[in-house]
């Protein structure tokens, strides 16, 4: 049960892992972007996995609720909310890039490009 | 309960993280981090954090995948990268997994009443937003008016990406990947001729549209806000321009007129900051708004700054669809 | 009475999960991807609808069971359409059915559908066949089971005749 | 009735993981959109039953924005399918004009 309970962390390691790998390994640039958006994405599974209180529930508080709820953390969420928007924004934003990288290029393939940066 | 259920949902983000990195096909990793952010999704609800879902949703499940694919359609569907030759990021990613495995050893069980984070500022955010602010929703109290200089710098942050994609996929047409013309008038830019998608869809956008003004409006009382409200109208646009074609969505929603949401969104949330001032309070201290009531002044503050970010998402994400769907037809 | 409606509902969301993973056995085990779309399609409707059902009797008289038909609403309308628009990606992409003949053995009869060959056409037109599709006479089939095949065959490849044009 | 809802939950979720393990196998791209969308489905059902398993109805917003926005995403796929055989014309042009 104990380990259990740490299961959520581990996977956040797992999905860093993965995420790093798959920006330093894959030479493609959209590759890397997806990279980093699982990246991302394993940061808000941390943030999120903090909040949770056992027996609790969504810090939303109830007009009839008994005095003794309990609520969930709520500043993790308020913190994760905004990155998800911010996340989607910079990522739409790495992609013009290699939007334009491909159009001046013909390629997005960090190779090809270094490549054809040395026959310059 | 929540454990099993956490099995399940954090078991297969893995496969499919795994799936993702594996894959050479670039639409194939979309379709799968597409399934990968509605896991994620699930698993926010789960964890009790339903603001954090709805947004997960929409933006993940609505708006990244439109995002990527028109992104693929103007770069490549397949990835060429050779084959991994050293071991260097192997080895680096294993060496900050290991690290960080061993440092959440130490961490606090999922769900301990205990830990650390529920002890410093949350309880209080907990007990007095009823006595101060009088919402039910805390996460909006904290997010519009609590932390509402971050969110400010959030917000700005969104406009300065909006920025940066319109001068990156601005006017200028490209030079190497011109198409002959007899090509260009082959393709098709919408869904028009599909009857059935066009007529079910155009059926949805007013639901869509009304659904992200009810999120707006009640995100004190609900799971909302201005973030969710602008993604969710943004998407009914959308929606509009893949079935009409993105000319007539440009018809619809002019670019001047997105530009000027996107600008008048960050434009009201500083300006009721700066009115606080003027009124004799902090910046961003809405309580001075209404001099005779204070949490009333409270609740104006945060409808007011809501707007703000419900147009500014807005306007940010109609405007990089456009700017990616533009580049399609040139 | 609370008794009869728990028993209801418990019955409805039982047969609903049934019929759901009935759904995703089927998209498992179904030999290609069509049969797979109809497996998925079909118990997604029937399972969600269910469950949905399920859930409204246990609202009571709050907002939720309107939501949640909302919900129903929503999901009857968008899950067809969006097979519809899969289905559609992938015949207009040339991914061919996988069908039997009355021997079991394999044979890719979608191919001859699509492409309608000259010598499978027979000039002796049912009139199904000619309301299917009257304009195209090379593509008339003698066979009524082909006919409604062709249905499925005719939009895509009118489809692209319009966008070449 | 709690256990009601946690088998059917389970029902959902074994049914999801069927699902991810047909948008792995593919094995047309075609195979991972319908894995894709059936996911989505499965994500409403599973996000209503869970509200209702939290005791908490009134977050049935969350499955309502995902019955309405789920479906966006086939269009784009659709649209994406459409333009393709363009764009892979366009792509042989420019390789012979190079």
């Amino acid at each position: 049960m104990e380990i259990l309970g740490l299961y959520n962390y581990v996977v956040f390691a797992v999905l860093l892992m993965v995420g790093l790998y798959c920006i330093l390994a894959r030479t493609n640039i959209v590759k890397s972007i997806i990279g980093l958006s699982i990246f991302q994405s394993a940061v808000f599974l941390l943030y999120i996995s903090m909040d949770k209180v056992d027996g609790g529930t969504a810090p939303i508080i109830q007009p009839g609720a008994p005095a003794d709820t309990i609520y969930a953390n709520p500043l993790p969420q308020v913190l994760i909310l905004t990155a998800i928007v911010v996340g989607i924004s910079t990522t739409a934003l790495a992609l013009a890039v290699a939007v334009r990288i491909k159009e001046a290029y013909g390629t997005i393939e960090e190779d090809k490009i270094q490549e054809m940066d040395r026959e310059l | 309960m929540t454990i099993v259920f956490s099995l399940f949902l954090l078991s297969m983000l893995v496969l499919v993280a795994v799936a993702v990195l594996r894959t050479d096909n670039l639409f194939t990793a979309v379709m799968l981090s597409g399934v990968f952010s509605l896991i994620m999704a699930a698993n926010f609800f789960v964890l009790d954090a339903a603001d954090v879902a709805l947004t997960e949703a929409v933006i993940g499940a609505g708006i990244s995948t439109v995002l990527f694919l028109g992104a693929l359609a103007l770069t490549s569907e397949q990835d060429r990268s050779p084959p991994v030759g050293s071991w260097v990021p192997l080895l680096t990613s294993s060496a900050l997994g290991g690290v960080i495995i061993y440092a959440v050893m130490q961490a606090p069980r999922l769900g301990d009443p205990n830990a650390i984070v529920h002890m410093h500022v949350a309880p209080w955010y907990l007990e007095k937003t009823p006595e101060l602010i009088d919402v039910p929703n805390v996460v909006t109290a904290v997010l519009a008016s609590f932390r509402g200089y971050d969110t400010l710098g959030e917000v700005f942050v969104v406009f300065i990406a909006c920025i940066g994609v319109m001068s990156l996929l601005g006017r200028v047409r490209p030079r190497r990947e011109t198409i002959s013309e007899e090509t260009f008038s082959k393709q098709s830019r919408n869904l028009r001729h599909h009857l059935i998608p066009r007529v079910v869809g155009k059926m949805l956008i007013p639901f869509i549209v009304l659904f992200g003004l009810y999120v707006q409006f009640h995100g004190d009382f609900g799971p909302g806000g201005g973030f969710q409200a602008g993604a969710l109208v943004a998407a009914g646009i959308i929606l509009y321009a893949l079935l009409e074609g993105d000319t007539r969505a440009r018809q619809l929603v002019p670019e001047w007129f997105s530009s000027v949401l996107v600008a008048l969104g960050a434009f009201t949330y500083a300006s009721v900051g700066v009115a606080c001032m003027v009124m004799g309070g902090r910046f961003l201290d809405y309580s001075v708004l209404d001099p005779h009531d204070a949490i009333h002044g409270q609740h104006l503050g945060i409808l007011l700054v809501e707007a703000g970010v419900g147009m500014t998402v807005a306007g940010v994400m109609i405007t990089i669809f456009h700017a990616f769907a533009r580049r399609g037809i040139r | 009475m609370d008794l009869l409606l728990d028993i209801i509902a418990s019955v409805c969301l039982i047969a609903g999960a049934f019929l759901v993973f009935v759904g995703g056995f089927g998209v498992m085990r179904m030999p290609d991807f069509y049969t797979r779309m109809h497996a998925a399609s079909l118990t997604d409707t029937g399972g969600a609808a269910l469950i949905l059902i399920g859930l409204m009797l246990q609202g009571g008289l709050t907002l939720a069971p309107v939501k949640l038909i909302a919900i129903f609403l929503f999901l009857f309308l968008t899950s067809p359409t969006a097979s519809y628009a899969l289905a559609n990606a992938a015949l207009l992409s040339g991914l061919k059915p996988v069908c039997r003949n009355e021997t079991g053995s394999a044979l890719p009869t979608g191919q001859v559908v699509a492409t309608g060959s000259p010598d499978a056409a027979k000039p002796a037109g049912k009139p199904a066949a000619k309301k299917t599709a009257p304009k195209k006479t090379a593509r008339k089939k003698t066979d009524a089971k082909k006919a409604v095949k062709k249905k499925a065959a005719k939009k895509p490849a009118g489809k692209s005749a319009r966008k070449s044009s | 009735m709690e256990w009601i809802y946690f088998v059917t939950c389970i029902g959902i979720l074994v049914t999801m993981v069927l699902a991810v393990v047909r948008g792995l196998v593919g094995p047309s791209i075609f195979d991972r959109v319908l894995a894709v969308n059936m996911f989505g489905t499965k994500t409403v059902l599973f996000l209503a039953v869970v509200s209702f398993l939290s005791g908490r109805p009134d977050f049935l917003d969350l499955a309502l924005a995902y019955a309405l926005i789920n479906f966006i995403g086939v269009f784009a796929v659709l649209l994406f399918f459409q333009s393709r055989e363009v764009r892979r014309a366009a792509e042989a042009e420019n390789e012979a004009r190079r």
